[in-house]
């Protein structure tokens, strides 16, 4: 036991055996929300909060592993515990206390599946995915990556009675399987003639070029498939919206992280040294990714979904982020290529809190108005402030506004584009400052939308009377908002701190880190020879300060009267609720600048319409032009096939007496 | 108890299981009666096997019969599903008596038959004289043919005289198989040959046994055994027999009898492959394997009636692990072997789901079985967990074999690893596509006048999912020592 | 010593930002009449309506919510933020070390959300049709910035303002074609921003065509004083970060009075010219309508891009 | 080989060996079914005389034995037993067969020689005097095989079942005179129970369709 308190790899599987253990005591009393509830999830919660700090201390402990008598007879399940899973430890340790202390409060009774039966899913749900992190051969991995596809399937269709729902649910578990066979594949490519399928083996496998090649599509299509990466994406915006807000916290805020995580493990950690231009691909995926995205989200009208498009959005940059870290890497810019890593981790970490904090947002937003369509909210910061201005941090951090977390990182990923033009290959020396354009265009359009989201939710005049009734969340869920909210603010507030810890994290992936100077703990110098810092509490001060004097001097030299009355707007009297923007009217101006992406359905009214509507569907073209397709091919071979089958027996016989001869045949 | 006697218990409890029941088999308390018989049947099976486990390998009665590393696990797994399914048809039979579609006659056939089937197929486990594996599986398809039939219908008539000519006709070729094994064995072993028929003599000497002989015995064998096993295309009998027949059947013909059937194909391909000295009868395997695979994804798409639906799976696996014994070698034969096993637990359990969903909703169109979770939670979660586990999503043990057959496929036949694994995946989609709706959803079930069986499904499940995290050392060794016997390159 | 003497150096430049800032706005203004032959406004004009705004009650909307009243103090404390950070006289001030270009950049984009979110508080139809043609600016303006910054930085391998001013003014005269593409984004991103004549017209309250206006309408006294001022800071800003990248020269690298003295005259006569400048595009201009905003901010973005390509291709 | 050389006996064996080959090409074109049962009977009875002949040849007391069980299965019992099921269930004629006559006719003629080449090398190890009718055997067996793909009534195609039966049988004996008694009784048995089980069938078949045309099993499909 006293070596077991020693070894964080140990602690670790006992915490997510504690997960574990809680799911399962969800069975005890299924029924019972309040068990649940009030017992369980809080002990999730602690459960995470260790983890967190388990994670967080063995960043500084040495990588260990162990091999448990488990799993196949030749195979034993492999563990293994460094840096670089610490890392996706505490993000998912972190992220998973506050979402389990809001989802305490959150699960109410109701259709679908019992209060317990989903207690046990969702604590599967996590400990799976902590076993992805920690896994060390293949077999495990698979089994904690199915299982971690399987779990979330069951939270997502936990309405199972709502027919998109299951479809919902159906494309996704398809999509995450087939990705699955995907990452079998290439890790079968990766062992590389030793057929041992630890990691370790991959590891010491020399792979020929072509070879390694074909494991790394192989990865990335998988990988992506996971994460959302645009073609791959269509099952995020059905499923996330679809599942309980507290799973779609987990899922867009953890489990596309998983995801991120077997990329850098697989790239970086058991192929070595990667091949520059594999870079290239990432980074396009990655920004066309970033940009679809971010364009959807802005177009969208039901506010999950919007969020969704946006864990797109920053999917692709963090997958961008990747790709150029692995150009720099494969050109020999070590230090560059360090600092992209870097900016990807923090990225990760980033959101990891903002949009979990989004979504909780809106799963409080559901409860209080049952409302997922911005065309019926509105108004909302009267009724529920507390979960309007918790929700303004995550909206502000994500739309990447100093002096909060967002910013940071996307400030990170820029500086090392600034490397780009340092890159020796041509062509590409140049491609790269525009992939930079491209993905400062996203941020940007990320504030568009975030204003959108914010404002169409919380702030105007409540656009349905029934809004007046909204009530604020309880004690519980604000908790875990401020939670994360409080996380937002550090991670932003603190970067140099953070950043010295993560470039402790890219060691296992064969970076020294960064030449920090740790000189005064407020400023962030990551790059000393470049001159470049940031220093966002100063940065923070200044403002409040300003602020104080402002107003303190506006107190002195004038007065603080304030009247109340009816809105000003032009003189123009009687302007209704209804006459605000609508959340298709904020999304006008990016339909008509992007019309090329969408698959755009109108109904316009004409002129003397007496009871005028106007609708306008937006469709994926990528859905039409790729999947679609694809599910009519295999029944159109399927349906060639069953003309096999035409219940004649005569023809049946035939087909055994011709299978008999041919073989006959062969043997002559 | 010596390993003779616990063997005469094994085979006689069953024999005479039949008698009895077929005189009494009418009975109310019939059913119960059968689960004892099928119990005693397990108890001598689990006897045996402890002996095994002590003694090693047994011959008895003249050399007749012999229990091997290779039947020993089996015959205890058919005993296991054998009773686990009797515990099932307790229920079931008495729902559908009630529902008037079996009356006490039907019912006695039923009981008698049932017995009867588990005697031949364990017979045709454990004897050693290749005739006599014939003539027992050939009995294997009489004793089932009529309970295909058992209710009369215009479809279960169809599915029953496919199921009797198509075996009929395959088992002939087999019997012709025989006896070119037969005469090239006289070869040997001398005149009158004792043990020209006898598999551990002919193991022993199968080197020298006559490959032109061999060879074309073997495509004999394995067009006759193929058939049974229900390999693409000589499969057309299983999808109509699984479906036409009362669901108790349809889980020890897909759990079992192809267990059964691929036995003896793998048993003649060792003597073969002995002789041959090339992977030709290998080659041919992996052949037949694929092309199962591949149809049946494909067939899979056009299915409206559950039990179907899961026949087709059935072809699916079976193709895959004839495609893992055809590979060979001590990997992909361990695979098989846990494939078989957890093939047969995962689909029976299945069956029985599929069974009490069925009788609740009244039909077997997928399309009137809607939201079973809502009505009875206990049958939906069943029919959900069994069909991902058959899907091979981990953590169920069907992932664990499908995982050796796949990184072994990678490492021996690279060409075929992707059709493989497109053909899963179709499947997947297939089967889930439509296991979704009928386990969720608004729901169209109603009561049942009898409480589910519900024991033997979650007890295969349980098993299932603990073989995907942890293979028991001695199961471990069990599936070693078979796969050394059948050996392959 | 000389911290505290920097420390007091800072405090003086924010301090002359500020006043200065409605100064230059006037000085703009008065340009522009004197160009399209109007009696001109005294240049002290901005001072008056500020100062009368102060006095005035402020009437709020009834529903409006503290983000209401807090936006005016937040935008513009991040406006004065940003001249702390802007080396406009100065170029060793201990703040331009807290935030570098891209920081600035996100500074204004944080100004920018702010006064959206206020303007959709009230939830009137003109203030939401403002927000959102400021935001359908915005993401376009801001990446123009940031690319033309990227030039810059490119050239001095920093983003640190300071830094890249410095260099480029110690290098005595050398040319960059690059720049030159960039120098036009910006005046294009200039005018867009600071709400101008070809994108809006800060003189007229025509509801179908005002951004900027849209923005403020509920606002009024103290606040409305505010983001008048915060406004004038703006283009201020906007101007002294032009000069620091394009026109670099006389800023003073060093603290001694003498030189701080001089660069502050340099800024003045710089200013002048600025003012001039932007009232001369103006005159000559004429207004597009708000549909055609983006195409010419997309203008802009690509020169910025030309830009950067051009120094990728020359290497200057 | 030249005939004159071989033993009368044989001689007489290898022409039954021919003639059942030529019965089964009858079975092929024939579409009576009742005689069709009695073909059966027929090539029954010759199978038994050729038993008996190499019993009384090779001495062997367990050929006695099974040319005792096929005169009493194959050319008294099931004759029997289909003649009454025919007669019960009032089915004498076979439909046209899927194939014209002359077409399965051919077909059967390169199935013969098929399986001739086929026996090559089986016959050539072979130390039986009967070597030479191993082919015969296999070509039986085909034919036999090929008349129930031909044919439409669920009797007929019985009758080809038990012809192809036969063939086995025939094989078994030509190439190593018989398969060990314990086996050849299993198969007698089988034999015996599937007859059985078809009698049930059939009618059961009837009293759900009134006929026994098979083209009322063809419903179970996937092509729809």
């Amino acid at each position: 036991m006293t070596q077991t308190l020693h070894s964080p790899l140990l602690l670790c599987l006992l915490l997510l055996t504690a997960w574990g253990i809680v799911g399962l005591a969800g069975l005890i009393r299924p029924a019972s929300v309040a068990f649940a509830g009030r017992t369980l999830f809080p002990l999730g919660a602690v459960c995470g909060a260790a983890v967190a700090y388990v994670a967080a201390t063995s960043l500084f402990a040495p990588a260990e592993q162990i091999v448990l008598s488990i799993g196949l007879p030749d195979l034993p399940v492999h563990l293994r515990l460094d840096s670089l899973s610490s890392a996706f430890l505490f993000l998912l340790g972190a992220a998973a206390t506050g979402i389990s202390i809001f989802a305490a409060g959150y699960f109410r009774r109701g259709e679908g599946t019992p209060p317990g039966l989903m207690c046990l899913q969702y604590h599967l749900f996590l400990a799976s995915m902590g076993f992805v992190l920690l896994a060390n051969d293949a077999y495990s991995f698979m089994l904690a990556w199915e299982t971690m596809a399987l779990s979330s399937y069951f939270l997502v269709t936990t309405q199972h009675r709502i027919p998109e729902i299951r479809s919902a649910g159906f494309l996704y578990l398809l999509i995450a399987h087939i990705g699955a066979i995907a990452i079998l594949l290439s890790f079968g490519v990766m062992q590389g003639g030793s057929w041992q399928f630890t990691f370790d083996a991959m590891r010491a496998a020399q792979l020929d070029p072509a070879w390694a090649t074909s494991a790394f599509l192989l990865a990335l299509f998988g990988f992506g498939a996971k994460a959302g990466l645009v073609p791959m994406h269509v099952w995020l915006p059905e499923a996330h919206p679809a599942a309980p807000s507290p799973v779609s916290a987990l899922m867009s805020g953890v489990m596309l992280k998983t995801a991120l995580y077997g990329m850098l493990r697989v790239t970086f950690d058991l192929l070595g040294e990667p091949v520059w231009w594999w870079g290239l691909i990432l980074l396009a995926l990655g920004l066309f990714s970033a940009l679809y995205g971010v364009i959807f989200a802005a177009a969208q009208t039901d506010m999950k979904r919007l969020l969704a498009y946006s864990s797109i959005e920053n999917i692709g940059i963090l997958f961008s982020g990747v790709g150029l870290a692995i150009v720099f890497a494969g050109t020999g810019m070590r230090i560059a290529a360090s600092l992209a890593l870097i900016a990807v981790l923090y990225h990760a970490l980033n959101h990891a809190f903002m949009k979990s904090l989004l979504f909780l947002g809106t799963g409080a937003v559901l409860h209080a108005t049952g409302e997922r369509n911005l065309g019926r909210l509105g108004g909302l910061i009267h009724r529920m402030p507390w979960v309007a201005w918790l929700t303004l941090v995550g909206a502000l951090a994500i739309a990447g506004l100093p002096p909060l977390n967002g910013f940071v990182s996307e400030w990170l990923l820029l500086q090392s584009f600034l490397f780009a033009s340092e890159v020796p290959q041509a062509f590409v020396n140049m491609l790269l400052p525009l992939g930079a354009a491209l993905l400062v265009l996203a941020a940007a359009l990320a504030g568009y939308v975030m204003v959108k989201f914010f404002g169409v939710i919380f702030l105007g005049q409540p656009r349905e009377a029934a809004l007046q009734e909204a009530h604020d969340a309880g004690i519980a869920e604000r908790a875990g908002l401020a939670w994360l909210a409080v996380g937002c603010v550090l991670l932003g507030l603190l970067p140099a701190q953070v950043i010295a810890l993560l470039s402790r994290v890219i060691q296992p992936l064969g970076f020294s880190g960064l030449p920090l100077d740790d000189g005064s703990w407020w400023l962030l110098v990551p790059l000393p020879q470049r001159q470049i810092s940031y220093a966002p509490l100063v940065f923070f001060a200044v403002i409040l300060v300003v602020i104080v004097l402002t107003i303190a001097a506006v107190r002195f030299f004038y007065h603080q009267r304030v009247r109340r009355s009816d809105p000003w707007d032009c003189g123009f009297g009687r302007l209704n609720s209804r006459m605000q923007d609508t959340a298709e009217g904020f999304g006008q101006p990016i339909r008509h600048l992007f019309t090329p992406f969408f698959a755009m359905a109108r109904e316009l009214p004409s002129a003397f319409d007496p009871a005028p509507r106007y609708r306008v569907v937006i469709g994926d073209r990528i859905w039409r032009g790729l999947y679609l397709p694809l599910g009519r091919l295999v029944r159109r071979i399927a349906d060639a096939v069953a003309w096999l089958q035409q219940g004649r027996i005569s023809t049946y016989l035939l087909y055994s007496f011709v299978t008999l001869v041919t073989l006959l045949a062969l043997m002559l | 108890m010596s390993s003779t006697l616990t063997f005469v218990v094994l085979l006689g409890t069953p024999l005479l299981g039949a008698l009895v029941l077929g005189l009494t088999g009418g009975k109310r308390w019939a059913p119960n009666l059968n689960v004892a018989f099928s119990l005693l049947t397990f108890l001598a099976a689990c006897a045996l096997t402890s002996n095994i486990i002590t003694h090693g390998n047994v011959v008895l009665m003249q050399e007749q019969f012999f229990i091997d590393a290779f039947n020993v696990f089996l015959v205890t797994l058919t005993a296991f599903v054998g009773l686990t399914t009797a515990l099932f048809s307790r229920p079931y039979m008495r729902i559908e008596v009630e529902h008037g579609r079996v009356n006490s006659a039907q019912l006695r056939l039923y009981h008698s038959m049932y017995q009867l089937f588990m005697a031949t197929m364990l017979i045709a486990l454990t004897t050693n004289n290749l005739g006599l594996m014939w003539v027992a599986m050939e009995a294997a398809t009489l004793s089932t043919v009529l309970l295909v039939t058992l209710y009369r219908t215009p479809a279960s008539l169809e599915a029953g005289w496919k199921y009797f000519i198509l075996c009929g006709v395959g088992i002939a070729q087999a019997l012709f198989g025989t006896i070119l094994l037969y005469f090239a064995a006289e070869k040997i072993l001398g005149a009158e040959g004792v043990g020209a028929l006898l598999w551990t003599h002919l193991n022993v000497v199968k080197a020298q046994l006559e490959p032109a002989v061999l060879s074309l015995a073997f495509v004999f064998l394995l067009v006759g055994y193929g058939t049974k096993v229900g390999l693409a295309p000589l499969h057309n009998w299983l999808p109509d027999a699984h479906a036409e027949g009362p669901t108790p059947i349809s889980a020890v013909l897909s759990g079992l009898l192809l267990n059964v059937a691929m036995y003896a194909v793998v048993r003649c391909k060792v003597l073969v492959e002995g002789s041959l000295q090339s992977s030709l009868p290998g080659r041919m395997l992996m052949g037949f394997g694929l092309l199962s695979v591949v149809l049946a994804a494909f067939f899979l798409w056009r299915q409206r009636d559950a039990k179907r639906l899961f026949a087709y799976s059935s072809i699916e696996h079976m193709g895959i692990i004839t495609f893992a014994f055809g590979m060979g070698g001590p990997v992909a034969n361990f695979a098989a072997l846990l494939h078989m096993t957890v093939h047969s637990l995962t689909k029976s359990a299945i069956f029985f789901a599929v069974g009490h969903a069925t009788q609740k909703a009244g039909s077997q169109l997928m399309d009137d079985i809607r939201g079973l979770i809502t009505l009875s939670p206990t049958v939906g979660w069943g029919l959900m967990m069994g069909s991902l586990a058959i899907l091979g999503m981990p953590p169920f043990g069907v992932f664990a074999s499908e995982f050796l057959i796949l990184t072994t496929a990678m490492k021996q036949q690279p060409w075929a690893t992707p059709i493989l694994l497109l053909a899963l995946g179709v499947a997947f989609a297939a089967i889930f596509s439509r296991v979704q709706p009928m386990v969720f959803g608004e729901t169209t079930a109603k009561r049942l006048p009898h409480p589910p069986a519900l024991v033997p499904v979650f007890t295969h499940l349980a098993l299932v999912l603990m073989l995907g995290l942890f293979i028991p050392p001695y199961l471990a060794d069990w599936y070693r020592a078979a796969a050394r016997l059948i050996g392959g390159h | 010593m000389t911290a505290l003497f920097d420390w007091l150096a800072q405090i003086l430049g924010i301090l002359a930002a500020v006043l200065a800032a409605p100064l230059f706005l006037g000085w703009v203004n008065q340009c522009r009449a004197w160009l399209q032959n109007k009696s001109a406004p005294s240049i002290l004009q901005p001072y008056r309506g500020i100062r009368k705004l102060f006095h005035k009650d402020a009437v709020i909307a009834a529903n409006a919510s503290q983000l209401f009243r807090l936006a005016p103090y937040m935008v513009f404390g991040a406006m004065v933020t940003a001249a702390a950070i802007i080396p406009s006289v100065a170029t060793r001030l201990p703040f331009t070390q807290a935030a570098d270009a891209i920081a600035l950049v996100g500074l204004f984009a944080t100004a920018r959300v702010f006064v959206s979110l206020a303007a959709m508080d009230v939830g009137t139809a003109f203030g939401t049709l403002g927000a959102r043609r400021e935001m359908m600016i915005g993401f376009l303006a801001e990446p123009a910035l940031l690319m033309i910054i990227f030039v810059a930085s490119l050239i001095s391998a920093t983003t640190a303002l300071p830094r890249i001013s410095e260099l480029l003014a110690t290098q005595s005269l050398a040319l960059y074609p690059s720049l030159a593409f960039t120098a036009v984004a910006f005046t294009m991103v200039l005018l867009a921003e600071n709400a101008r004549i070809p994108i809006d017209n800060p003189a007229t309250h025509l509801e179908l065509t005002m951004i900027h206006e849209a923005l403020l309408l509920e606002y009024s006294a103290r606040h409305l004083a505010l983001m008048e001022w915060a406004a004038a800071l703006k283009l201020f800003n906007y101007v002294c970060i032009g000069f620091a990248l394009f026109v670099p020269w006389g800023l003073a690298t060093s603290q001694a009075p003498l030189a701080l003295a001089l660069s502050s005259l340099f800024l003045g006569a710089k200013l002048v010219l600025a003012g001039a400048g932007i009232a001369l595009i103006e005159t000559v201009s004429a207004k597009l309508r708000v549909f055609r905003a983006p195409e010419f901010l997309a203008t802009a973005f690509l020169f910025a891009v030309l830009g950067l390509l051009v120094r990728l291709l020359l290497g200057t | 080989m030249n005939m004159t050389a071989l033993p009368f006996d044989l001689q007489l064996l290898n022409t039954l060996a021919a003639l059942l080959l030529l019965l089964s090409f009858a079975m092929l074109s024939q579409r009576r079914i009742v005689t069709l049962i009695n073909l059966l009977a027929v090539q029954g009875a010759l199978l038994c005389i050729a038993t008996l002949l190499l019993a009384w040849r090779t001495g062997a007391g367990h050929l006695y034995l099974s040319a005792g069980l096929t005169l009493a299965l194959k050319v008294i019992f099931l004759p029997w037993l289909l003649h009454r099921l025919i007669r019960k269930l009032g089915v004498y004629w076979d439909t046209e067969p899927l194939l014209n006559t002359t077409g399965t006719m051919l077909v059967g003629v390169l199935i013969v020689v098929f399986s001739f080449g086929l026996a090559q090398p089986i016959s050539a190890l072979a130390s039986t005097a009967t070597r030479n009718s191993i082919g015969i055997a296999v070509a039986v067996v085909l034919i036999a095989f090929l008349t129930m793909i031909t044919r439409r009534k669920a009797m007929s195609q019985v009758v080809g079942f038990l012809s192809m039966e036969n063939g086995l049988f025939f094989g078994a004996m030509s190439a190593t005179y018989g398969m060990p008694m314990i086996v050849e009784f299993g198969v007698a048995l089988d034999v015996l129970v599937a007859m059985l089980v078809l009698g049930v069938f059939f009618f059961q078949i009837r009293e759900q369709f009134d006929s026994l045309d098979l083209q009322h099993l063809e419903s179970l499909k996937e092509d729809q």
